[in-house]
């Protein structure tokens, strides 16, 4: 696309957002309500978050980069960033959020038939189911290909037997997409099977579990004869590990860019802590760390784009994914207890109004998952050590 | 300096290992914190700690105390820490008794610590105001007014103060700091308590223009130096309990791994955790030094006892703050979960770093001391 | 932003990859060392770098440069700091180039910036005056003295000061801080070479009473502008310099734990140096981005860029010296000995730590730039 | 001994002190030159620190708590430290520091028979033999165990053949305690033996190894069919593992006590970089780093003195003597990075007499090797993970 039809998509796009972004759509996010996740059971906080999603979903900009026969607006990744830029210029939050866009479409995409294609990516697109991901075990969790849940063969079906655990929003979610074993005669790595099942089949049990942070956004999942039929196996069977290598690179890359919108540190900290007579924060010690850890956030935030900007170059992000998830995930980690050390005795409240009822401790609480969530950053220096540095034993 | 515990310690600390074991541990804060408790501590088990000696550690015997000094105290706090027991021990032994032993008349010594070492009265000491400790920013007044004093502020981070009998408050006078005993029934007085994080009380107290009498004032008009040695006091055993909940959290931590396994193995064989555990393994050891010195200090009159008080307090949030969050990590997914007693230890670290002041604080106390 | 090479770029850095490996390795700046060489770098090297057009990186086509740009030069410092490379690159390229470029009247850069271009002049500019880097400190004075100026004033720091056919001093006057050109031989001026702990080249300059003409002033007696243009890309190109160290410390720490054995297996192979490794490299990821970020932003003219080339400073400070740290702790007993080349490294990455603000200095200016 | 008994030995040392410690001894060391080795070709850089030597020893107290029959004076631990802080009191330096009084003795004293005590131990209380101790090679580091210098069995003596490096001093030792295998049938453990041997044997050659920080305290040392005579063993053959394990025990809670009587780190910094309005060092993040770090200086001497004081008290210090000699000599890097840091350009140069030789850069690299010899941090965090911690696999 020439610079001057860039230009003239800029243009539009502006147009069309101002006229048809609700201006309720406009304002910052304040909490986990004001997350449109959709699905069938999804109960809308607000009108103007409905019109949105229905409105961006008919334009196919809920999943911009897709082709347009799967709900996508088949933009080009600079006009994906061209409509990404005009929605921040007006603050537009975004229509729809959820692991369906951000995992299941993509691997869909790349591995799926047609069918599959056809019946599951409009559903995403627009909405109308939301997909959980059922990946780690009790005793699979770093070590995720160990899982162990059963998937027996019955000519057009199998059925399924196992649990999972770590199953973000399963409880909400309508569908699954699972790693099930179906091949237990070789290798951890061969006889993992990609499947898709509806969460109300019969034999499905979602539990939530209570987290330190006091919410709950993840369940342990319990399988009892559940019937999954063949056709809704993803790819080859045995050969799953390759698309769930695929999806962790993708979630990887996800959990790294964290809370990248929130209000720079320092000012979070001269709002509790206030400055002395030179006008620096009053805290030097604190002071000193801040602005170590704004540096960081700067430098990492470059290097989120530059890998990016080299994996469009044609390089392979490849193990570097590793990378951005572990710095990522401890610089946010580090980010949240510099917070809480601004916050001071305010932000050890935990249930009354003027915390927001914990607002800060619970996410700071939340943070500490981001290391161990979607592989740990032990396994994350693993990774480099082996494919980057290819030190001996990695 | 005592830097090695005598029979004495070695055997009020093997008691108290066991009593806060059996009585005071995890599950029964837990209870406490699921049932909701109106006074978010056991007060029968207040009873048989005082009935222990406990209440009256840092009180002298003519007012009903086992005057065990700091180190002893010391001693209880790092098992409470390990069970993160709930207890007006900080708040009513150490922090109030202090300031009465001090700064008191022997007319409130004679009233109120006897009734502390027995377990009779819980007191609570109103000190910080803002977000942050901050003992020289006091803004909390006391005017003269008839015979008595009227009291006008904002606390914060008070320590049992919705479940205290008897408050005592620190305030500027004319002639400096000082502390004033205030009935929490007061006119004026209005207490919120506050849910933590931690699950231990907390309460903000609102002080409207309260009416006190002339003997409410503990001592003299300036507490300067009592002010100082309850701080001092505070901040060794608070870093005393530290030293136990991070010590646990270590030790449990290093339980879990060498049962744990993944990829076949147990997780403790890996050498990138293995390192981690020793290195932890190696602050715990120097902030323990850390926290004897300090008490044994205080207790020797020692005039760099403030001083070591201080950096213990330091030195105990950075390596709590470590052994929480490495437990944390190395606990992976299941630490994450309530059912887990490592995140409550993470909790319980990050309010206790933050009583009288974190390792920041106290780091830039250092500097100051040392005029640099 | 430019975050990746293009084309040119990466001939650019391939070409200065094979030049350097050849012509200025770290062999050759032992040679220099170990003969005690006068001048400190190899002016014949000067010379062929000026052919290759790397003297005038940064210098307008106009006075003979190659103006491919500050993004370039960091390029080419990148691949000096892998070998060490001893030239007067920083100095007179960078540093007095940027100066005169940015500040000098037309006559000045007709005279001086060929002359840099062709390797023809060596220029060191006198900046710092403590121990450490203080651009807001210096005393030195610059006062009217008939139609020119009398210079007083002590400098530290100067690199190439020694071996400079012409001095650029900032010094105070009663407008602001100005650049004045000073001949090194000039009555007054006493050039003491400071032999350094990296083998690379500083002096300290005294000026007493030094007389220079009014055309010594380079440009206004106000030049605060230029001196924030040098000191941005002074930081940059460091920068960097210290990303190359720092990589070539790490690249070549990696290689030799993959072939060192100790209890029979490559050490290389013991997780617990794998995942510092590993975190060292994620760090090296980083501060890459933060050189290529600080000086695309140069070239672009952004606003911003004063700020981005001083926290790029910082962060390739701490990561540079990470990588030196570990190198040496991970090549043991041999990392110790002067036969290999790791200590060069740890040298050579503390004196470029230092040099323009080191990275406590910057997360001050970072704190001051925002306010807090 | 009675507390009076102990009051008049303090009484008694103070007057002793006061009568026989030349005044240039009370004055701080400044350079390698005031230390006094001993050794056969030592020669004294002043009267003073000769006659010190001659007037301590003659009282046994070079080696305070060695037997008198060996050239101590049979002190008790107590008293040596009545002694030693008597000492402090006048600034008094030590009258002999040396390999044989730290490290040979007390192995002697353990483990060597009567001959080799009466002949070794006085020369060494006397200053009059210096030693250097034979342990890591080119292939056995942290891994020493492995060492391969071989004896070969010739009757009443062996014929060493081999190479040691990181011998301390070794070209101006008198003699050598040295590691040898004198079986290699079995583990690697057994079949050392710990023998002894003067440095002027034929065959014997050290030579020195120039440092990064430009000095040579080591050396190589070179074997080459070294007659060693049978009586020098020391302990069993094939059994010397125990008393090297023995020694590097000891290195180790020396290596850890490090530079304890330097001037505190912010003073150093203050002189260097003045204060600001506020009374603060002007630079406000070094500060910081600088009040973390003494607080952890502080935190360590306790925890020498308390691991010492409970050694006493009968329980046996074991692995702890890894932890005090890890975190010491990880501390001691981390102080001297911080004097450079506050020393500034000033720190950097190399050879001015301004800098007296570079010697505050020269120091900074020195400190680099403690994390190294004896042991390295690594090795120490090793054996806190099996012994103390007792982690599986370790």
């Amino acid at each position: 696309m020439s610079k001057t039809d860039l230009d003239t998509f800029r243009a539009d796009t502006r147009v069309w957002l101002e006229e048809n972004c609700p201006e309720e759509m406009r304002t910052p996010i304040t909490g986990d309500t004001d997350v449109c996740w959709g699905g069938r059971n999804f109960e809308f906080s607000s009108d103007a978050q409905k019109v949105w999603l229905e409105r961006m979903s008919a334009k196919g900009w809920t999943v911009p980069t897709w082709p347009t026969e799967y709900g996508g607006a088949g933009l080009t990744r600079v006009e994906e960033k061209v409509l990404l830029g005009e929605m921040r210029r007006i603050g537009a939050r975004s229509p729809l959020t959820s692991f369906g866009i951000w995992m299941l479409g993509p691997a869909l995409l790349k591995f799926g038939n047609d069918e599959q294609k056809a019946e599951h990516l409009p559903k995403i697109a627009r909405g109308e189911i939301r997909w959980c991901q059922g990946y780690s075990e009790p005793n699979a969790g770093s070590d995720l290909a160990a899982l162990a849940t059963k998937a027996e063969d019955k000519g057009d079906h199998w059925i399924v037997n196992g649990q999972k655990v770590w199953t973000s929003y399963a409880d909400k979610a309508d569908w699954i997409f699972c790693l099930v074993r179906t091949d237990n005669t070789q290798g951890k790595h061969y006889g993992i099977s990609f499947v898709l099942f509806d969460m109300e089949t019969p034999g499905v049990e979602a539990r939530p579990i209570k987290l330190i942070s006091g919410r709950s956004p993840f369940c342990e999942t319990f399988f009892e004869d559940v019937k999954v039929l063949k056709k809704n196996l993803v790819g080859e069977e045995n050969k799953g590990w390759t698309i769930a290598k695929y999806l962790l690179t993708h979630e990887r890359e996800g959990i790294g860019a964290g809370n990248s919108s929130m209000r720079p540190l320092h000012e979070i900290a001269a709002m509790s802590l206030g400055l002395d007579d030179a006008d620096r924060l009053s805290d030097p010690m604190l002071r000193a760390k801040i602005a170590e850890a704004e540096i960081d956030e700067w430098a990492f935030g470059l290097t989120m784009s530059r890998k990016l900007a080299e994996s469009k170059a044609g390089q392979s992000m490849g193990a570097d994914s590793s990378m951005l998830k572990y710095y990522g995930t401890e610089l946010n980690k580090r980010k949240f207890e510099l917070m809480m050390d601004s916050a001071g005795h305010d932000g050890l409240e935990w249930e009354s109004e003027r915390s927001k009822d914990g607002k800060l401790a619970r996410g700071w609480l939340r943070t500490k998952a981001n290391s161990i969530e979607g592989g740990t950053s032990e396994i994350q220096l693993n990774i480099i050590s082996k494919h980057i540095l290819q030190l001996p034993g990695a | 300096m005592a830097l090695v515990l005598n029979e004495d310690e070695v055997m009020l600390r093997d008691t108290a290992e066991g009593f806060f074991a059996d009585k005071a541990s995890v599950k029964a804060l837990r209870k406490l914190r699921d049932e909701r408790d109106e006074t978010g501590f056991d007060r029968a088990l207040w009873s048989e700690m005082a009935d222990m000696g406990f209440a009256g550690i840092a009180i002298g015997e003519d007012h009903g105390g086992v005057d065990m000094g700091f180190q002893a105290a010391g001693l209880l706090a790092e098992q409470m820490g390990r069970n993160l027991t709930a207890s007006p021990f900080l708040s009513t032994a150490i922090l109030a008794a202090t300031v009465l032993r001090e700064a008191g008349s022997d007319d409130q010594k004679n009233t109120w610590l006897p009734k502390i070492a027995s377990g009779e009265t819980v007191m609570a000491v109103a000190l910080d105001e803002g977000p942050k400790h901050n003992p020289a920013g006091i803004e909390t007044t006391a005017e003269k007014s008839g015979n008595g004093f009227r009291l006008n502020g904002s606390k914060a981070m008070v320590v049992d103060g919705h479940a205290a009998d008897q408050l005592i408050v620190a305030a500027k006078t004319d002639d400096g700091l000082a502390f004033f005993l205030v009935d929490p029934k007061a006119k004026g007085v209005e207490i919120e308590r506050t849910i933590m994080v931690d699950a231990h009380n907390s309460a903000r107290i609102d002080l409207d223009n309260v009416e006190v009498d002339g003997d409410a004032l503990i001592g003299d008009s300036n507490a300067e130096a009592a002010l100082h040695k309850m701080l001092a006091a505070g901040r060794g055993i608070v870093a005393a309990e530290l030293l136990g909940a991070g010590g646990e959290a270590f030790r449990s931590t290093v339980e879990y791994i060498k049962e744990r396994k993944q990829f076949g193995v147990a997780v403790g064989s890996f050498q990138a955790l293995q390192h981690r555990s020793s290195h932890l393994y190696s602050e715990l050891e120097i902030a323990r030094s850390a926290v004897l010195g300090a008490l044994t200090a205080l207790d020797a009159g020692d005039p760099k006892a403030d001083r070591y008080c201080s950096m213990a307090k330091s030195k105990l949030g950075d390596v709590a703050k470590l052994a929480a969050l490495e437990g944390v990590q190395m606990h992976g997914g299941v630490g994450m979960t309530d059912e887990y007693d490592i995140g409550l230890f993470l909790k319980r670290i990050r309010v206790l770093q933050e009583l009288l002041g974190d390792a920041a604080y106290h780091q830039n106390e250092h500097a100051k001391a040392h005029s640099f």
